[in-house]
Formats: structure tokens, C-alpha cells, sequence
């Protein structure tokens, strides 16, 4: 009969239109600004640069080795290293980024920077709301707009943070054994040696320059 | 108290006319009867809108518009303020003002219609003794100015929704006609007073329509196919077919013109539903005799929203036709179709009333709609198909 | 200077001096068009509304990728394969690993192939899902089934972002593996969407399978015999379509595809209908394949350890890997002259190359016709114009 | 499938034709033939309709530029240098490429083999551009050959619509040759890198000298 | 009473026009005094997919069109006929219906000769 | 009085019935599509009205990649639109070519061509991204004056209303931008030499 199959259909909507009132599965919408979906774990939306401790400056993870800069397919992040050397949230002494942009509007969110970075400093955040009216200015992020701080990492990829810093924990380990044997080689070369000349003074204990002197005077000038 | 309430704007309008002086009084009394329709129709069509947006919504399981105003019905509102404030373009090798006349002329002939629509008892603009007639022909006003439309825009696309339309509008109009003759047969007048009056009694608690007859609910059938076509909604959207010809006849309106063109569509819609109301549905006869103290306007209404709602069903879910699919339908079924109910509805006068006459006329149109339809499938390209699969 | 020089009305001859045919009108129906699926141009002649002439004209999503990659690292050129194919981002990561493991001689622990596969026949699911909303969408349903298709979209989406971190641009494999490993919780929700799509396919076919309408309008359309398929180098459901008993997981037996069993469903008429039909059937398989994968995942790595990632470098020569994606053969092609990046780099496009009979399939059918037929080819644009 | 046998099947019936199997280092082993181009068009029907088995189904075309690259190598060479022979090592000029090809991947559907790859190649990459066009015999080629001429500048003959098919008609380079060089648009570029950077500085620097009243940073 | 009969369709005439014109009319007073209309060589340019329009429009249009309204106004003569027919009806003897019957069959002739001369189908 | 409360009328009309012209250009037009889908629902804002053609359009959603074949196409329809128009740039490569721009057909960034109000960033963003930079547009929309010197574009006489529409050149397009809108920052060259320390 011609209209049976057009009867089906029209049966099939009447049930999505009554289903929507009792059914779940049959109103789907999540009324955003009020409402939003419960956040994915894994959701990566841009780049963004860990710190650890209090002082963003001072924690950064990132040592400017350019590596995110280079593998970066869009060429979407420009780095300059610093000159020199300050300690980091552990005391170590590393050079750090004088500056740090990522253009989000090149970015195309797809965490190679991540993957390479061997010193798990750049992470995926999962901020979306980005939209600007403002071009040049609203879509240049620069390290003080990029850096957050661990705990944040932690409140967003929680599984993932856990295991980087237990990874981190097990680096810094092996690192402080490493000093340790490397100090306690030196202690016997310079006992050693002792005899011969007094023991110059331990690299770790270059002084440290004042927070704030040298920070990214240069990063916001770029751009009017 | 029941007939108070009936009546009670038909008393409204005779206390009005009581202050009017006489010489006055026919204008005063055309502009009273006219102006609900101004307001009323113009309503129902916002309230349409918003229904068919948050229908559709529902039946694609989403909300559909809820922020202007309280649960978005303040939407069509701020439709009206963008489409009145928004600019006004029109092509510069376009036929200005044949451009400006159409929907200036689509509006005009969607609203004439309803002067001979009987929204209650008593409440009709003029019971000529022709209205089905005028009606008709005011109708098909509406497909000049489609053409106009699209003809005067001079792009290729409303050229293309133009002959559509034009097509699809008078291929359309004769089965609409003719599958409303049956109850002028019935009733014996072209007046739509008349036919709903007829249509008013009852047998026990069922009413007389026309459309518990086996020509009335094909004729019914009909009417409304015909009516969905004539008002290009879906599945016969093919003059505006978005998909294809992007907005067809109206593509280079913008602006209240643009707002003109679906004021009057669905004006048009309500207009064809309330005559399919008219002719088989009892008009404002209430659908039980103990349901009678409900006002006569009441129920007109609900049967129009009623109508309006399937349309945003039907809209919701099907597919559209293509051309020559629709015009082989209108052509090769419902115009066969509708003369075949013509006559059955004939012979439905002249056979004996009972169980014999219902039977051999539903047989009759059962027997030749299955015919014909099977006619319209005979092409090889319409079957359900089994598949093979290759391991 | 006009673009529209490229098909002249007098190139075409006259149709017979017929009183009953009037003036040929050229019309250029995209690249803004509601249903060229994007920037889709095609110049068509019609004779009232029958199509006489058409000529598709490509590149208005011309973005080089081609180019592009040859600047690019092996890797950073994974991200932009995402982009080709913009809906079935997964399986043109999958193409594009082949392509390099071919080249490199990687191999992939089996752990990485079933999750390739799952991802893939995901990717699958979605995309003929979201397909045959399209297609509707096309003939004319105002949205209905596109809503359902989206609504069931969303759900593998929501797998996909749980998976890889992006809903659409997944960046999901490497070279010698995947990138991530299933997230806990993760196989559960996956089953149950899983178990929860032939219910939407159900709910569908109700809606609109025997549907009078889209009968009327599919079967007899467009219609691509099995020779000329062939010889067009059509490939996926739409050359099954056309019964071109040809599907690479049976064919290349790519990964582990022989471990599964499953059917190819194959058309006869090779109209619109059977394309459409051919969608439907093979989600229906793709959720076979699937059962049997999340059935069987081993447990292991996910990645070749002797795999590089950064730093890649393949000895001096070409390959090329093709996979079954959801549109057809996507291939690569690549020449590696030992550097770092690709010397040559070739997508093999299959909606692009679905597209060579195009003009055939549409001539003498109506403007309604055309777009219903291109719809039926399932092309993206992304991959069309590269 | 064996590459040998299917060589010696076409020279045993396309005669006077030259072919050449290009070995492939990679691990794929997708070894290919190099046909040259007066025969390429009976070769490749006799592929689809006569070789054992039918390669049915061209999948892939497409083209790859190899300009003209000069690698020197020292090489001892014997000479006479003053009366007496001496061993002389020499900068020896090794210059390869400075051609266009176009490269087939043919498939049989039949008997669900391949892939053959097939290469042909220009003269050089300026004027002697042409090749036959293989779209006769595989419909397939037809989108793809207009592609590869658009982009690389081959010139297809036999081809039954030669234009082009990515860029607009009137453009006039071929982008993927190695050799081409980008517009100059940028203009700005908040991250710039490498090139574009280099480029961008020469744009501003260009703008500067037009327009003085910018104030430079 | 019959003089005044059209009265109220032709008011309903002027209302509908003025429901047209009188937004219309605000519409271009908005326009004057708050958001000037700015036409230009490409806003007013004709619209085709967001290319230059090349041909024009107004042409002869395939004749096949028009085979319809010729089909549709012998039917609409036809419709004519069977109106005044369909009001009286009710007071027809079988014969006088009969002969109706013979005018519906003729009309019925004509269609089926369209039909078998594809004149109803549409390409 | 009178004109404020028209003016906050005038607003919360175009802001509750903006309807976007269909208009999709590559892989953001997916998201696009989604977030007229049931999951997000762009219709909840009265903006589920997708117009074909530009003249009933308010707002130009340029979701994806612009290629310089296609820009004289978006400039065309762009001036096609009716007064008051919107321009929302959808992704990173309609910002600025985003990870497509170094090739040689792709557009850096539709506003060089024509005023966009609202760039999304991402690629593609996310549906809540897209109704959150329709949210933004709302606001915007909202502070807009109906008179004063500081009203919108659309408002003045004097300011354009349709751009100039890019040609095909034989290398690229002519002219490459339109200097009466596109005002990019100069870069400060000194500081981002190419040969600083670090780099190989």
C-alpha cells in the first residue's frame, strides 16, 4: 500500500517528540552556558606551561630548549632562551624562557608539543572559551597567560599529572643519587686532593638573583 | 449562558454597532468583521512559528528556541524587529517593482481568503453564496505572486523556483478543487455557511461531517495532500527546496519582504486548513453533541492548530519529492483520484443508506486508489531490495 | 576575467531544434550551495531542469597538504592528515602510519592493531552515520535524520575525546603503534555504545528505509555499472554499490583484519538506493568487527620500543600504503630520500577519484537528482581538494 | 605477481618498447617499471585487457619533480700530468634528476594483486613536458592527471580535458614543483619562524621604505 | 444588504495591503533615519552560489512547462462546470447525473490521451 | 527615554533572532553542523534559522579554511548580506590560515578581506566554543549604540557596507589585502632575529 512506509516514519517522530518529555536519551541537549558537559579527562583544547610551587616565574618547568618550537607542525610557538641560568622550583639552575608565545590561532591542538617535551613542561589544557574580538592582541598568548600551575594540571588530567609527577619524583630521585654519588666522588677526589689546594666552592651555591628582576618586558611589546 | 459565551463576539460587535451612526454602520460593521481577522490570524502564525521551532526541536530531541522571552515564545517578535530594521536589497537588474508588488500581493490574497472562512457560529466576514468559488480563485492569486517573485528577481535559482512553483500550483489545484466538489455535492451550496451548517448535526453523539463518508475522508485526504502542496510546505517544498535550489522563488528578498513571503505561507497554510475544516471537518461543530457547550470558536481553532500540528509532523519527518514525482502524483493519482470520488460520492446520493452503500463505495475507492497507485509503482525503481554479501 | 569561461554554452551542442525544448541555462550550483557538502563547485547546463552538461570544479578547499608535508617532519605530518578527511580523522591517521611502517619496515604490536581497528570501524560508524544524515538532509528532510545521526555521532565522539583528547582531529596513531593507551572505564562505555547502535539503525530503517518518498527519489539514480567502476577507479561502498566485490580489509587484509569475521555487502544497481543501503549494511558489520575486537584486545604495548618518533628518518625509497577507509581506498604514497621529511608525499584521495563519473552519473537526471547523487558519493572536501 | 615476468610479457607483445625496472631500497619492495612514454599508452592497454593478470584498476597517479641535482664525489682518475701518469683526484660532477614523472599504481581487481608501479618520465622539465595521457585506458587518471599537470606542469596529450583542476585558470605556476616559490603575503606573523620570518622582515622592510610615518619598533 | 455585500472583502482588501505596506513603510523610515540602505555594484549584483551570475535568467524557458497550464485550464474550465453541477446536485434525477457523467468521461478522455501522449510526464 | 528603550528593543530583536548563513567551509563547518545538533542546540537562541541564501542572513559563520580560490567567493556573499551583518571567524585557519598557512592557496586570515566581530580560536573549537562566541556576539550586539558617533558600522553613512572583492592574479590574489580594514601590528624584527642561540 502506498504510505505504509511513510506511516512508520511518522510514527517513529511522534515517539522522539513525546519520548522527549520523559525520556533522557531523547532530549539530549545540554543547555551550555547554564548547564555543560561533565569534562573528559583526555580533552585537550591548547598548550599551556606547568609550574611548580607558588611563583609562576620562578617554577616554570620549561627550560627553552626549543624542541616544542621546532617539532610544532603549524610553527605555532616562538621561544627565546634566556642568557642565563636560575634555579628552578627545585633549586637547580636552568635557563629559562624570556619568552614564551603560543599564537592560538595557528595552534591546531594536536599535543606533538606535549609528546616531545622531555622535561613535561607543556600540557594540554582544556580551556576553550578563547574567542576574542581582538585579533593580534587576544589570540597571542604569552608565558604569563600560559603558565598555570601543577595543581591546575592536577585538577584537569588528573591521572595524567599523577603519573608525570610520580615520573618526575622518580627523575628527581635518581638525580639527587646521581648528585649524591657524583658528590661523594668529588668528596673523595678532594679528599684526595685534599693535601693539595682547598676545595672550591660547590656549583649549587651561585647566588641567587632577586624574583622579578628579569621578567618578559620583552613579551608584551610585540604586539599593540 | 453557553450560546452567551457562543456568541459573545457577535454581541460584542452588535453593541459596538449600536453607538455607530447608520450611515456608517456597513463600514463600521465590514471593518469590525474584518479586524479580527487581522489580529487573530497574524497571532495564530507567530504561535505557529514558535510550535512548529519548538516542535521540530522536540521531535529531533533538542529544546528548540527558549531564550526571548519566558520558554522563547517573545522569538517571533524579535524576528519581526531584525527582519523590519534589516536592510532592504534589491538586484539591480531585477524588475523593481514587480520585485516590490509580490509579497505585498501574496499577503493580500493570503488574507482575503479567510473572508469567507466561518470561524464560528455566526462568525464569518461575508457568507457569499459562492464562497468556495472565491476562495479558489482568490487562492490561486498566490501563485501569480509566487511567479511574480521569482520571475522578477532575475536570478537563476527563483527562476527556477518560479516555474516550480507555478507548476506545482496549478498541477495542485485542480485536485484541491475538485476533492472540495464533493461536499458542495453534499450540501448543495458553494456557501461555506451552508456546508458547515449541514455538517452540524448529529446521529447519537457522532456528528454529521462530511469526512465520516467514504468520499468524505478520501476527499479529505485529498484536499489536505493538495492543500500541503499549494502551500509549498514538505514534502512539496520544492519551489523554495533549499537543498537544491537553495531558497528558490524568494532567494533575493531580504528584510520584511522576506518576513512577507512566510507571513504568507503560512497564512496560507491556516487558510487551506481551515477550509478543509470547512468542508469536511464540521467546520466549528463541536466533534460530540455532549461537547456542544464548548464555544463554537473554540473549536474551530483547536481542529486549526490540530491541522497545523500534523503539517510541522509531516515537515519533521519526511523527505521531499522531486518534481517530476509530484507531478506524476498530482497528474496520475490524485486527479484520477478526486474525479473517481466525484462520482462515487454520486453514486453515494442515489444508493439506498446502510451497510451496502458503505461498502461498495469504499470498495470502489479502495479497489481504484490501490490501481492507481500501483500504476504510480510500476516502475521497475520502487521496490524494497534484499542484498547480497560477499564473505 | 570570469571563472565561468571554463564551461562555454556554445561548446554544447544544441539539444535537436525541437519546439519543445527552450534556451540552456548555465547555472553554477556551489561553492556556496547548502548541499555540495562545503566548497563543491559544479557548472551544470540545464535544459528546464534536466541536466545536460556538468563540470565539477575542484579546489576552493585547495589547501596544500601536499606541500605542506613535504616541509613537515614525518610526524608533524600526522596531525594534518586529520584534516583531510575531516570527519573519519582516525582512519587517515591509520593510512598514514601503513604508509610510513611500509616505508620503514615497522612493526606493530598487536595490542596497538586492535585498538586501531576499534578506532577505525568507529570512525567507521560514524561516518556513515553521519553520511546518510547528510543524504537525507539533502533530499529535503529538515533535519530529522541528521539530528539522529549526530545524536549517535556524539557518542563515539565522546569515546573518541576520551580516547585521544579531540573529538574530531584525533592524532591518534604513530608509526609502530598508537599514541595512548585506553583510559580506564573506557571499554565499558565503548561496549555500550556499541550494543546501543543497532538500536539506532533500527530506529532509522524505521524512519526511513521503506519510506515511498526516498524510494521515489534513490533507486534509479545515478547509476554506476560495475565496469565503469572499476575502470573510474571507484572504490568503497560506493564501487560495492555497483557490486565491485572489492573491500581492502578482505583484499589487503591490512593489520589484523583477517582475524575477523565479517561481510561485504554488495549492491546490484548501483543507484543511489544501494549506495545508502550499503552504509547502512556495513554499520551493521563494522559493529561485528567490533564485538569480535573488544572481544579479543590482548593485553601488551601499544607502541614498537625501536620505533623513533622524534628524529625519524626512513632509508631512501618510496611506498605506498592503502587502508579501507570509510569513504574508500585511502592511500599514501611517500618518497623518503633519507632526510627527515618526505621528499614526495601523496594522499590518494578516494572522494576525489569517486567523483570521476560525476558528470555520467547526473546527465539527464534533474537538479534534485544532483544533489542527491553527490551526496551518495559521500565526498569531504578536505580530501577532495587536499 | 613477479615484476620480471610481467616486463617480459609486454616486450613479447608491445614491440620495439623500452622498460626498466627501478628497484626500490625501502622495505616495501614496491619495485617499479619505467616505461617510456611513445609506448606507454599500448603498454598500459595491454596491462588492462592482455597481461596475465588484468590490471583492471589504476588506483593512484601522480606526479613527483626531480630538479636538476648536482652532487660532486672525488674520484681517482688516472691522468698525465706533466709526462707522467699520476693518480689525480678529481671533483667529478654527478648530475641526476632535471625530469618529471609521473608515477601509476595499477591494481588487479581480478585476481586481487598488486600494486605495478609505473613511471614515466619528461625530457626535461621546461619544454619537453609531454606525455601520453593514460586516462583512455583508465577513467580513473582523468582527475588525477589534471591535477599533476596543474601542479607539476606536465602536459598530458590525449587527455580528453586537459585544465586545471586545484588552482584557478589563470595562475601560472606549478606549485609543486621543488622549485616554487610561495606569494609573498606575509605580512604579519606573530610567531614567525625560519622562511616566513625572513620573509615577513624583507615585507616590513619594504613597507617602511613606502610608508615612513610607520613607526617601526 | 447585496450592496453592501462585497464591502467587507474589499476592506479586508485594503487591511491585508496595509498589513503589507504599512511594515514596509516603517521598514524604509527606519532605514532614512537610523541604518542607511548602502547599495553597492556587488550587494545588488544578482545572487548565484557567490559567483558572478554569467547568462541571463529571462530566457526562453523549455516549453514543456507550459503544456501544463494548458492541461490545467481545460480542467479548470471543467472545474467551472462541475460546480454549479455539484450545488444542484441534490435535486438531479439519475439521468440528468448520468449526462454529467458523460461531460466527467469526456474530460476523462482527454486526460488519459495526455497521459498516453507523455505530455504529463515531466523531464 | 524614548530612544533608549527603542534602542534596547532594536538590540534585543538582532541579538535574539541572529540567523547565520549556511555556510560551511571545511572541517570547523562539522562543529558547526554540531552545534546546531541536538547536543548543543544552537536553536535554544532563536538561531537555528540556517539561510541559504545571504540576503536573509545576519551572521557569516567562515568555519574553516579559506583558500585564496575560494576568498573572492566569501567577499562576494559577505557584501551580499543585508545590513546589519556579523562575521564570526570559526578556527585557526580563519583567523589567520592557521596550521595551513605556509601553503601557498590559503588565505591568512578572512579579515584581511573583511571586519570579523568574533574570532574562535581552536581547530576546530569545540561546540560550547562556537555558542560561546555567540554569546560574546550577543553582548557585543547588546552594547550597540543606535545613535552618537560611537554606533556600529552598519549605522554610519559613511562606512563601507560591502569590501572590495579580491581577483585572481597569476600568482596570487589581487589585491593581497584590504588596507582600509586590515591593520596588522608591526613586528618587532629586532627581537625576533633569525639567528638567535638555540636554534639548529
Amino acid at each position: 500500500m502506498l504510505g505504509d512506509g511513510i506511516i512508520k516514519g511518522l510514527a517513529e517522530t511522534a515517539r522522539n517528540f513525546f519520548g522527549s518529555y520523559v525520556d533522557k536519551e531523547r532530549l539530549t541537549t545540554v543547555q551550555y552556558p547554564e548547564e555543560r558537559l561533565p569534562q573528559i579527562e583526555g580533552t585537550r583544547d591548547f598548550p599551556f606551561l606547568v609550574y611548580d610551587g607558588d611563583d609562576w616565574e620562578k617554577g616554570l618547568r620549561c627550560v627553552s630548549c626549543h624542541i616544542c618550537e621546532k617539532e610544532c607542525p603549524p610553527k605555532c610557538i616562538f621561544i627565546e632562551k634566556s642568557k642565563d641560568k636560575k634555579p628552578d622550583a627545585v633549586g637547580k639552575l636552568q635557563f629559562y624562557p624570556v619568552r614564551f608565545d603560543i599564537d592560538v590561532s595557528v595552534c591546531m591542538s594536536c599535543q606533538i608539543c606535549v609528546e616531545v617535551c622531555p622535561f613535561d613542561a607543556i600540557k594540554m589544557d582544556v580551556e576553550f572559551e578563547l574567542s576574542s574580538d581582538d585579533r593580534f592582541g587576544g589570540l597571542l598568548h604569552h608565558k604569563d597567560k600560559l603558565a598555570k600551575s601543577n595543581e591546575y594540571y592536577h585538577k584537569i588530567h588528573p591521572t595524567e599529572a599523577a603519573a608525570v609527577d610520580a615520573a618526575l619524583a622518580e627523575e628527581r630521585e635518581k638525580e639527587k643519587e646521581k648528585q649524591k654519588q657524583a658528590a661523594l666522588a668529588a668528596a673523595a677526589a678532594a679528599a684526595a686532593k685534599a693535601a693539595a689546594a682547598p676545595a672550591s666552592a660547590p656549583a649549587a651555591h651561585v647566588p641567587v638573583p632577586a624574583p622579578g628582576t628579569n621578567t618578559d618586558t620583552s613579551a608584551k611589546e610585540e604586539t599593540k | 449562558m453557553p450560546e452567551m459565551i457562543d456568541q459573545i463576539f457577535v454581541l460584542l460587535k452588535q453593541w459596538i454597532m449600536g453607538y455607530v451612526p447608520s450611515g456608517l454602520q456597513p463600514l463600521c460593521s465590514a471593518i469590525l468583521s474584518v479586524l479580527p481577522i487581522l489580529v487573530v490570524f497574524p497571532l495564530l502564525f507567530a504561535i505557529t512559528t514558535v510550535l512548529e521551532r519548538k516542535g521540530l526541536g522536540r521531535m529531533q530531541n533538542r529544546y528548540g528556541p527558549n531564550r526571548a522571552g519566558p520558554w522563547g515564545i517573545l522569538q517571533p517578535a524579535a524576528d519581526g524587529i531584525k527582519s523590519l530594521t534589516k536592510e532592504d536589497i534589491v538586484p539591480r537588474s531585477a524588475d523593481h517593482l514587480v520585485h516590490l508588488l509580490a509579497p505585498i500581493l501574496i499577503v493580500i490574497a493570503s488574507f482575503l481568503v479567510y473572508s469567507v472562512v466561518p470561524v464560528g457560529r455566526n462568525m464569518v466576514v461575508v457568507d457569499l453564496n459562492a464562497g468556495v468559488l472565491f476562495f479558489f480563485a482568490i487562492g490561486s492569486m498566490v501563485e501569480l505572486a509566487v511567479f511574480m517573485a521569482g520571475w522578477s528577481s532575475r536570478s537563476k535559482y527563483s527562476l527556477l523556483g518560479a516555474m516550480r512553483a507555478i507548476a506545482q500550483m496549478i498541477s495542485y489545484e485542480m485536485p484541491m478543487v475538485l476533492s472540495g466538489v464533493v461536499a458542495i455535492m453534499a450540501a448543495g451550496s458553494l456557501s461555506t455557511v451552508t456546508i458547515v451548517n449541514m455538517q452540524a448535526g448529529y446521529t447519537g453523539i457522532w456528528p454529521h461531517w462530511y469526512l465520516f463518508t467514504p468520499w468524505g475522508i478520501t476527499g479529505y485526504i485529498l484536499f489536505m495532500i493538495a492543500a500541503t502542496a499549494e502551500s509549498n510546505r514538505c514534502p512539496f517544498d520544492m519551489p523554495e527546496g533549499e537543498s537544491e535550489i537553495i531558497a528558490g522563488y524568494f532567494i533575493e528578498y531580504s528584510g520584511f519582504k522576506f518576513a512577507l513571503f512566510f507571513v504568507a505561507e503560512y497564512l496560507g497554510m491556516m487558510a487551506s486548513s481551515a477550509m478543509a475544516i470547512t468542508l469536511f471537518l464540521g467546520g466549528w461543530a463541536a466533534p460530540f453533541s455532549f461537547l456542544t457547550w464548548i464555544p463554537s470558536w473554540f473549536w474551530f481553532f483547536a481542529k486549526l492548530i490540530l491541522m497545523l500540528m500534523v503539517f510541522i509532523w509531516i515537515r519533521g519527518t519526511l523527505p521531499r519529492l522531486r518534481m517530476d514525482q509530484l507531478m506524476n502524483f498530482g497528474w496520475k493519482f490524485m486527479l484520477p483520484l478526486s474525479l473517481i470520488n466525484i462520482v462515487s460520492a454520486g453514486l453515494w446520493h442515489y444508493l439506498p443508506s446502510g451497510f451496502t452503500r458503505w461498502s461498495v463505495i469504499s470498495l470502489l475507492l479502495l479497489l481504484s486508489c490501490f490501481l492507481l497507485s500501483r500504476n504510480l509503482r510500476r516502475n521497475k525503481w520502487f521496490q524494497e531490495r534484499t542484498y547480497r554479501f560477499a564473505s | 576575467m570570469s571563472v565561468l569561461t571554463e564551461v562555454s554554452i556554445d561548446t554544447i551542442s544544441q539539444p535537436a531544434n525541437d519546439h519543445l525544448h527552450g534556451d540552456l541555462l548555465e547555472i553554477s550550483m556551489g561553492p556556496h550551495h547548502p548541499s555540495t557538502h562545503g566548497v563543491f563547485r559544479m557548472n551544470i547546463v540545464l535544459d528546464g531542469e534536466r541536466v545536460v552538461k556538468l563540470k565539477p570544479v575542484f579546489g576552493y578547499l585547495h589547501r596544500n597538504h601536499e606541500k605542506i608535508a613535504e616541509h613537515e617532519t614525518y610526524l608533524g605530518s600526522m596531525p594534518y592528515t586529520d584534516r583531510l578527511d575531516y570527519i573519519c580523522s582516525i582512519t587517515n591517521n591509520w593510512a598514514y602510519a601503513l604508509a610510513v611502517e611500509k616505508l620503514a619496515g615497522i612493526p606493530v604490536p598487536e595490542r596497538a592493531e586492535y585498538l586501531r581497528v576499534i578506532t577505525g570501524e568507529l570512525t567507521r560508524l560514524q561516518n556513515h552515520a553521519g553520511l546518510i544524515g547528510f543524504l537525507l538532509q539533502d533530499m529535503g528532510a529538515s533535519g530529522t535524520p541528521l539530528m539522529y545521526a549526530f545524536r549517535e555521532r556524539e557518542k563515539i565522539l565522546d569515546l573518541f575525546e576520551a580516547l585521544t583528547g579531540s573529538r574530531m582531529m584525533c592524532n591518534y596513531m604513530r608509526f609502530g603503534g598508537c599514541r595512548r593507551d585506553l583510559p580506564s572505564g573506557w571499554m565499558e562505555h565503548a561496549q555500550k555504545v556499541v550494543d546501543g547502535f543497532p538500536r539506532f539503525l533500527d530506529e532509522f530503517e524505521r524512519l526511513l528505509r521503506t519510506n515511498e518518498i526516498l524510494m521515489a527519489r534513490t533507486q534509479g539514480i545515478g547509476i554506476v555499472t560495475r565496469e565503469q567502476a572499476i575502470n573510474a577507479g571507484i572504490s568503497g561502498p560506493m564501487a560495492r554499490a555497483s557490486g565491485v566485490n572489492y573491500d581492502l580489509r578482505k583484499v589487503d587484509k591490512y593489520g589484523i583484519y583477517d582475524r575477523f569475521s565479517f561481510r561485504v555487502p554488495l549492491g546490484e544497481h548501483g543507484d543511489v538506493y544501494d549506495r545508502y543501503m550499503m552504509r547502512l549494511l556495513e554499520m551493521r558489520e563494522s559493529i561485528e568487527i567490533l564485538k569480535q575486537a573488544m572481544r579479543d584486545l590482548p593485553s601488551g604495548p601499544i607502541m614498537d620500543p625501536n620505533t623513533k618518533i622524534r628524529n625519524f628518518r626512513p632509508k631512501a625509497g618510496e611506498a605506498y600504503g592503502r587502508i579501507e577507509a570509510p569513504k574508500g581506498e585511502l592511500g599514501f604514497y611517500l618518497i623518503s630520500d633519507g632526510g627527515p621529511n618526505p621528499y614526495r608525499y601523496r594522499v590518494r584521495p578516494p572522494s576525489l577519484i569517486n567523483l570521476t563519473l560525476l558528470e555520467q552519473m547526473c546527465l539527464g537526471h534533474n537538479v534534485s537528482d544532483v544533489v542527491i547523487i553527490l551526496g551518495s558519493v559521500d565526498i569531504v572536501l578536505g580530501e577532495v581538494d587536499r | 605477481m613477479n615484476l620480471e615476468e610481467i616486463k617480459s610479457q609486454i616486450e613479447a607483445n608491445v614491440p620495439g618498447c623500452s622498460l626498466e625496472i627501478l628497484p626500490n631500497a625501502s622495505p616495501s619492495g614496491q619495485h617499479s617499471l619505467l616505461v617510456d612514454p611513445e609506448h606507454a599508452l599500448t603498454v598500459a592497454s595491454f596491462l588492462r585487457d592482455g597481461a596475465s593478470p588484468h590490471f583492471d584498476y589504476c588506483s593512484n597517479v601522480t606526479g613527483i619533480d626531480w630538479p636538476l641535482k648536482e652532487t660532486s664525489s672525488k674520484q681517482k682518475t688516472k691522468k698525465i700530468v706533466d709526462g707522467v701518469e699520476k693518480e689525480v683526484e678529481e671533483l667529478v660532477k654527478i648530475s641526476t634528476g632535471n625530469y618529471l614523472e609521473v608515477v601509476y599504481h595499477l591494481f588487479s581487481q581480478e585476481n586481487r594483486q598488486g600494486p605495478l608501479v609505473l613511471r614515466m618520465r619528461t625530457g626535461d622539465r621546461a619544454e619537453r613536458v609531454h606525455l601520453p595521457s593514460l586516462t583512455p585506458v583508465w577513467r580513473s587518471a582523468e582527475f588525477q592527471e589534471r591535477e599533476v599537470y596543474d601542479l607539476f606542469g606536465i602536459v598530458f596529450d590525449g587527455h580528453p580535458d586537459l585544465r586545471r583542476l586545484l588552482m584557478w585558470e589563470d595562475f601560472t605556476d606549478h606549485p609543486m614543483r621543488k622549485d616554487y616559490v610561495d606569494p609573498d603575503d606575509y605580512e604579519y606573523e606573530p610567531t614567525a619562524h625560519d622562511e616566513v620570518l625572513r620573509r615577513t622582515q624583507a615585507h616590513y622592510a619594504a613597507q617602511e621604505a613606502l610608508s615612513g610615518a610607520e613607526e617601526a619598533r | 444588504m447585496t450592496n453592501h455585500m462585497y464591502l467587507p472583502v474589499i476592506v479586508l482588501l485594503i487591511a491585508g495591503a496595509a498589513f503589507a505596506i504599512g511594515p514596509l513603510a516603517l521598514a524604509w523610515v527606519w532605514a532614512k533615519k537610523f541604518s542607511p540602505q548602502k547599495a553597492g555594484p556587488t550587494k545588488n549584483a544578482i545572487y548565484e552560489c557567490g559567483l558572478e551570475s554569467n547568462g541571463d535568467a529571462w530566457i526562453k524557458f523549455k516549453p514543456g512547462y507550459y503544456l501544463y497550464a494548458i492541461i490545467f485550464l481545460i480542467f479548470d474550465v471543467e472545474a467551472v462546470f462541475l460546480l454549479p453541477f455539484a450545488v444542484a446536485f441534490g435535486g438531479f434525477t439519475v439521468a440528468e447525473s448520468v449526462s454529467m457523467l458523460v461531460f466527467l468521461l469526456l474530460l476523462v478522455e482527454g486526460l488519459v490521451w495526455a497521459w498516453q501522449k507523455n505530455v504529463l510526464s515531466w523531464t | 527615554m524614548v530612544a533608549t528603550s527603542l534602542q534596547e528593543l532594536y538590540n534585543w530583536g538582532r541579538k535574539s533572532s541572529i540567523w547565520p548563513l549556511n555556510f560551511g567551509l571545511a572541517c570547523c563547518a562539522i562543529e558547526m553542523i554540531a552545534t546546531t545538533m541536538a547536543r548543543y542546540d544552537l536553536a535554544r537562541f532563536g538561531a537555528e534559522v540556517f539561510r541559504p541564501s545571504p540576503r536573509q542572513a545576519d551572521l557569516m559563520i567562515v568555519a574553516g579554511t579559506v583558500t585564496k580560490k575560494m576568498a573572492p567567493q566569501v567577499v562576494r556573499l559577505y557584501n551580499q548580506m543585508a545590513e546589519p551583518k556579523y562575521v564570526i571567524s570559526m578556527g585557526a585557519c580563519a583567523i589567520s590560515g592557521g596550521p595551513f598557512k605556509q601553503g601557498y592557496n590559503v588565505l591568512k586570515g578572512i579579515d584581511r578581506y573583511i571586519p570579523v566581530d568574533v574570532f574562535i580560536p581552536g581547530c576546530p573549537p569545540r561546540p560550547e566554543a562556537l555558542l560561546d562566541a555567540f554569546l560574546m556576539l550577543q553582548r557585543k550586539i547588546d552594547e550597540q549604540q543606535l545613535t552618537g558617533p560611537g554606533r556600529p558600522r552598519h549605522l554610519q553613512e559613511e562606512q563601507p557596507s560591502e569590501f572590495v572583492v579580491p581577483q585572481y592574479g597569476q600568482h596570487d590574489l589581487t589585491p593581497t589585502r584590504n588596507d582600509a580594514i586590515w591593520h596588522a601590528p608591526l613586528v618587532n624584527i629586532s627581537n625576533a632575529g633569525p639567528n638567535e642561540s638555540g636554534r639548529d
